[in-house]
């Protein structure tokens, strides 16, 4: 195997866990609104948008430090949770056609608004870190590896949350079986409105880190969305772990079938995978089977 | 007319004199709607308006078996390419491609919903989901065949006139047809079934009814007439792309239909006349339309609930309190 | 199901009702367009105004950077307005543009192009942008409409031998290529393999393969096959990875926009690869630097719009860009696609004298040269597309090292 | 007549088993009271009888045909009706149309039938009219037939299961805890209704945690943490010690 190979493997690995950290962050947002509220959240791509324009904004326009932009556009995001679970979600609960409604209203909004607001310049955060590193006989620049860094992190902080606190615990209940932690005196609506909190934080770390690594435009969550729902589905629905498999194994299929296929065919193929291994296993590779 | 029909009483059976006498008066209305409006793009939007009346209906009749289907919009983007590349490359008559379309769209329905059928009805949607947006990206990844991204040019026309008047016609008898043969499925004993399923499954399945073959069924039906919306589309635009049948398109076609109404068989059509004619009005604001829209979504939303079709209702009710409160008083 | 009849007939009603509106909407608009006309053939006011159709993508993925283009077009008519306008049989026009909206979808910019021909009544169409004149060159042929297209990839139906009333009045795709191989093969003779990429967008069957086989005749190997990147990826290393792995001597990003080239190019260098990248579209060095890196935007050839480093620019140009950085806060001008036409247009009609676009078409088919904003224009391209169509002008090289741009010299970069 | 079999019949949840080997034959025509204490995993063995879940182990013979693992369409068709504890209605149908929704087996109209609205399907329509009345009638709800069905006392909605379950034309008749959550006189009438119906000659299995249910069943069976406890007359179970103690607790006979 000559030295071109090995590096392109080697970089791939390396691309891969670092695509799937992006987007198990992502995942794992959207999935807690889904097992805990029921709710397809559509306008999960928009958010991160928002969240990453924010922190362009703060950090370019007005020329704060990147860091306290991110903050910022986290604790902003994390708010506009709390209005969206109040005013958007909790009217529409339990019908999907609805909440699906709702979601494309929010994301004509916001979208439109950004495009028609922003003028046409190359936009993008400025850089959090800068330089390059050598891992063994590839490199790797800073500004990745602190992508993959804060992913874990976040991953690891939202896990101790969920297995350690009393409202982690909670939210697991909520999310296995809602009826039952309403029997228990839980309170659903302050889960849910923690768990969009959560989600949109989620989000606008995501946001912020890949507006400063690709730039920010309005479109920028269109595809993200497609992935999100990709590892909901993967992962299995009500299963908290599953995300992470999940994410992984999309990561995965980003980073290696480019070099095998084309563009688009990479998505295709990823695309006919997932539903191949749904028609085997349809609850997912975590989620429990519901039969009629 | 099925369950209904005989449970009628002399009162609703003039109730179904007068509706017959109102779709009468419309379809004469439509009829002469090229006589009203003398300019072509009017034309065209109307055009429009007719299929995706019948994507909108459509999708609500698999609605109504408590599925969501997540791909229709895919589903009139394979009929539309279906018949593009049949009558592009193959040369095939139009009107043949049509059909085609339209049973290819029915048999790739139902291969996908028969596994997922004997599931809870969320998992089809789902994987529809998926299905729908890894065909679009197959059609993208077959340049050669699709155009890719850039979709297909130059396909050829049912009429090869350039005048719009008998594309419109022509549709509007497909529209009327189809729309008669869903109306008869769910007044049914077909879209009863499918209504009970909805309502519960187990109940359903304790008298007797087949939850996996009336759902497969209602997937296949309705796949049926978005292959054929779709080849319409492709045969009437001339020029198709797979940006217009994406998750948006399909997301959308749930809009027609939910901000029309779900509850009844004429919300789709509504919800689709309003969401389609009316951006003509503002669409001179370039690209500040889509906010209107958005506002449009969320007035609805927020007053009523039940799409359009339930404001009637609401009026005749609220009058009715405001009759007792004076006669109270 | 309660309440069916009254429901279904209250519904039924407001269904007329919008009908009805909609249709006299309709038939109000197009008296509304015939006065607007008409006012080109009455005498009755002084000052008449002549209506070009713009299509535009305004929403969608092209409205941000379509609606500055349409801004560029825009201002240019307002310089020729205030300069009295135009003069055609004795009679002093002021031009306008109505622009439609084709929303950055095929379909939908055939609904706009019918809007403009068949609503609008325009006789002559500008634009649109990227791979949509497919969707336009084929009903202006049918109507007898003059096209000036503002960019061109070469896809099927967009310009070729059967499609008369099209015009490229914009440097497209294939000539920033054109220009950007002319000086890598003058200028880097140790350069012996190039790798290809660009986006997977079905432009590879028909500008990737024209691209690959102006590469193979001017004697270079191409390593291993075009790299169709997902113009909406989240991360473009793999493709990076992929491209370093060719082991080829330069790089070269035939199209695409600034995100994705920038971020490979970037990704190239953060993997420790120093091989030479060359770029050639629209999009302006200053840009590149600003996604890649200062650090990473190093041994770069690009070949890119052409009013940067512009020695001689017309004094109408000067005008825009003061006009344009004045509207946007200091922006620099984006590629004036749509503007170019507008500036074409009003060329021809002061030599022809007329707005009849039968006249236009013979008179512009007939031009073998044309003054543009860059410089003047050749018109050719009977060998790319079969029609002698397509207007090229000089277009300037640029090379960036260690985030500084110069500008090095004037590539001809004529198509075929 | 033996008209159901069930030998050893299994259910397990992950590892606890909400059914364990139960044995039973039922005679036909009798009313069989299948009792136990809530949890007992009387619902779950309604379930597997009617193929709503498949038996880990077991096998359930109805008229010498093995029905284990069938449909639960499948299994109504051959003659097994049932109604549920919980929601047992299409909740946005009235109580006329909840009943005509239910007949689906015979008379049975073909698809293409019903579509083309023919002559046969307007009969069997008909004919289902009619009857639907009758059941109603049967079951005491003909004078609230147009009401919505999610809007009725939670006695109509029980009453409305046992005439939806009739729809089919049962030999086999399951019902899930007629009784509970009735008051006093809602219960005299259930009872009366249930009698009226087994005198029709429909073989009724019901289940109760209920013990006046007792009074009209021919034999019972006591069920308790998935396993049969005891079986015999309804008056013998009443003073049985074991019974007892599944109701009242086991702390209850240390006392003695």
């Amino acid at each position: 195997m000559s030295q071109a190979t090995i590096i392109l493997l080697v970089a791939s690995c390396l691309n891969a866990l670092i695509l799937s950290s992006m987007y198990i962050l992502l995942g794992l947002g959207f999935t807690f609104l889904f097992n805990i509220m029921g709710i397809l959240n559509f306008a999960h791509g928009v958010i991160y948008m928002i969240g990453a324009y924010i922190c362009f904004i703060l950090a370019s326009t007005v020329g704060i430090n990147p860091w306290l932009a991110m903050l910022v556009s986290i604790i902003a995001m994390g708010l506009f949770g709390i209005l969206l679970e109040r005013f958007v979600f909790r009217p529409f609960l339990g019908n999907i056609n609805l909440i699906i409604v709702v979601c494309i209203g929010i994301i004509t909004v916001l979208k439109n608004a950004v495009s028609v607001s922003q003028t046409y310049t190359v936009q993008m955060t400025p850089p959090f870190v800068q330089g390059v590193f050598k891992v063994g006989i590839v490199s790797l620049s800073w500004e990745r590896l602190l992508i993959f860094l804060i992913g874990v992190g976040l991953l690891i902080l939202v896990l101790l949350f969920i297995n350690k606190t009393k409202q982690g615990l909670q939210m697991r209940a909520v999310a296995q079986d809602k009826e039952g932690a309403i029997l228990q005196g839980i309170n659903v609506n302050y889960i849910s409105a923690l768990a969009c909190v959560i989600a949109c934080a989620l989000a606008a770390v995501a946001g912020s880190l890949m507006g400063s690594y690709l730039t920010v435009n309005p479109y920028m969550g269109d595809d993200i969305m497609i992935k999100v729902l990709e590892i909901l589905v993967l992962g299995g629905i009500g299963s908290i772990n599953g995300v992470f498999f999940a994410g992984l194994i999309v990561g995965v299929m980003d980073a290696f079938l480019p070099i095998v296929v084309s563009g688009t065919q990479t998505q295709a193929i990823m695309m006919f995978a997932i539903v191949i291994i749904l028609l085997f296993k349809p609850q997912g590779l975590f989620g429990k089977e519901v039969r009629t | 007319m099925g369950l209904m029909i005989t449970v009628r009483d002399t009162a609703s059976r003039r109730k179904n004199y007068i509706q017959i006498i109102i779709c009468g008066i419309l379809i004469c209305f439509l009829a002469i709607v090229p006589l009203l409006t003398n300019s072509p793009y009017n034309l065209h939007i109307f055009i429009l308006t007719l299929i995706y009346i019948i994507a909108a209906a459509s999708m609500r009749f698999i609605m109504t078996s408590g599925q969501i289907p997540l791909a229709h919009g895919a589903f009139l983007g394979l009929g539309a390419y279906v018949s593009g590349i049949l009558s592009k490359h193959f040369g095939i008559s139009s009107w043949l491609t049509l059909l085609v379309a339209a049973l290819v769209a029915m048999g790739v329905g139902t291969f996908i919903s028969f596994p997922f059928a004997r599931l809870k009805a969320f998992y089809y949607s789902m994987i529809s989901l998926f299905f729908g947006v890894g065909m679009l990206q197959t059609i993208e990844s077959f340049g050669k065949l699709t155009g890719g991204i850039t979709g297909i040019t130059g396909i050829p026309t049912l009429f090869h006139t350039a005048s719009k008047v008998p594309f419109y016609y022509c549709f509007l008898a497909l529209m009327l047809i189809s729309l008669f043969i869903l109306y008869r499925l769910e007044v049914s004993r077909i879209g009863w079934n499918l209504k009970a399923i909805e309502q519960s499954y187990l109940v359903a399945g304790s008298v007797g009814i087949s939850v996996v073959q009336y759902r497969v069924l209602a997937v296949a039906i309705g796949c049926f007439f978005a292959g054929l919306a779709g080849g319409m589309y492709a045969t009437y635009n001339v020029t198709i792309s797979p940006s217009s049948f994406d998750m948006a398109a399909t997301l959308w076609l749930i809009i027609y239909v939910t901000i029309g109404g779900m509850g009844n068989f004429a919300g789709p059509i509504i919800g689709t006349l309003v969401l389609f004619l009316l951006p003509q009005y503002y669409s001179g604001l370039k690209q500040y339309t889509p906010f209107i829209s958005a506002a449009i979504l969320f007035a609805v939303l927020y007053t009523f609930r039940d799409g359009l079709v339930s404001v009637p209702g609401l009026v005749v009710s609220f009058y009715k309190k405001r009759k007792k409160g004076r006669s109270k008083s | 199901m309660k309440r069916t009849g009254s429901t279904l007939l209250v519904t039924s009603i407001i269904m007329t009702a919008i009908l009805v509106l909609s249709s006299l909407a309709g038939c109000a608009k197009t008296t509304s367009t015939k006065t607007s006309t008409t006012t080109t053939t009455t005498t009755a006011q002084p000052l008449k105004t002549y209506t070009i159709g713009l299509l535009a993508e305004l929403t969608g993925f092209l409205g941000a950077y379509n609606t500055a283009t349409v801004n560029e077009a825009q201002i240019a008519v307002d310089i020729v307005n205030e300069q009295g306008g135009i003069v055609v049989g004795g009679q002093n026009y002021l031009l306008k543009l109505v622009v439609e909206n084709g929303q950055s979808t095929l379909d939908g910019t055939t609904a706009a192009a019918n809007k403009l021909i068949f609503s609008d009544n325009v006789k002559i169409i500008i634009g649109p942008d990227a791979y949509f004149n497919s969707a336009v060159s084929g009903l202006c042929e049918q109507n007898k409409i003059l096209h000036i297209a503002g960019y061109c990839t070469m896809q099927p139906d967009e310009l070729d031998a059967s499609t008369t009333w099209t015009f490229l009045g914009q440097a497209a795709a294939i000539n920033y290529f054109t220009g950007a191989l002319a000086y890598l093969k003058a200028n880097y003779p140790n350069v012996k393999t190039v790798a290809l990429t660009m986006p997977d967008d079905g432009s590879i069957p028909f500008f990737g393969a024209a691209v690959q086989k102006m590469v193979q005749d001017a004697g270079y190997t191409v390593a291993g096959n075009i790299i169709g990147y997902n113009n909406s990826a989240t991360d473009f290393s793999p493709y990076s990875a992929k491209i370093i792995a060719t082991g080829a001597d330069a790089c070269i990003a035939c199209s695409g926009v600034v995100t994705p080239n920038g971020n490979i190019l970037k990704n190239i260098r953060d993997a420790g690869s120093n091989m030479l990248f060359v770029i050639c579209n629209s999009v302006i060095p200053k840009n590149y630097i600003q996604v890649a890196g200062a650090k990473e935007a190093t041994n770069v050839v690009d070949c890119s719009a052409g009013y940067i480093g512009n020695p001689n620019p017309s004094s109408m140009l000067q005008e825009m860009i003061r006009r344009y950085q004045l509207s946007t806060q200091g922006a620099d001008l984006v590629t004036l696609e749509y503007a170019n036409p507008v500036y074409e247009l009003v060329q021809l009609f002061k030599q022809t004298n007329s707005f009849d676009p039968q006249t236009l078409k013979t008179a512009f088919a007939g031009l073998t040269s044309i003054d543009t904003f860059y410089g003047t224009g050749t018109i050719s391209g009977i060998k790319t597309f079969g029609i002698n169509q397509a207007v090229s002008y000089p277009l300037p090289i640029t090379t960036i090292d260690n985030g500084v741009a110069t500008f090095r010299q004037y590539e001809p970069a004529i198509v075929p | 007549m033996i008209i159901l079999e069930v030998t050893g019949l299994t259910k397990n949840f992950g590892g606890l088993a909400a059914v364990s080997n139960i044995d039973m034959k039922v005679n036909g025509g009798e009313v069989l009271g299948l009792i136990g204490p809530n949890g007992a995993g009387k619902t779950t063995f309604f379930n597997l009888i009617t193929g709503v879940i498949r038996p880990t182990k077991g096998q359930v013979v109805y008229k010498g045909k093995d029905i284990t693992g069938k449909k639960p369409h499948e299994i109504a068709e051959m003659g097994i009706g049932r109604t549920f504890q919980l929601n047992p209605l299409f909740p946005n149908f009235t109580i006329l149309q909840n009943v005509l929704s239910s007949f689906q087996l015979r008379p049975r109209s073909t698809l293409l039938g019903t579509f083309f609205n023919t002559r046969v399907y307007r009969n069997n329509e008909a004919y289902i009219l009619e009857q639907s009345l009758e059941i109603l009638k049967l079951v005491g709800l003909d004078k609230v037939k147009d009401e919505m069905a999610q809007n009725q006392p939670h006695g109509y909605q029980k009453m409305l299961g046992v005439a939806r379950a009739l729809a089919i034309k049962p030999e086999l008749l399951l019902l899930d805890e007629p009784i509970a959550g009735m008051n006093p006189d809602e219960i005299d009438n259930t009872i009366e209704a249930i009698k009226r119906t087994s005198h029709l000659g429909v073989t009724i299995i019901l289940v109760e945690h209920n013990m006046k249910i007792l009074e009209i069943c021919n034999r019972v069976i006591v069920i308790n943490f998935g396993q049969k406890i005891v079986e015999g007359l309804p008056q013998e179970i009443k003073e049985n010690p074991e019974v007892i103690r599944a109701y009242l607790g086991s702390g209850h006979d240390t006392k003695h």
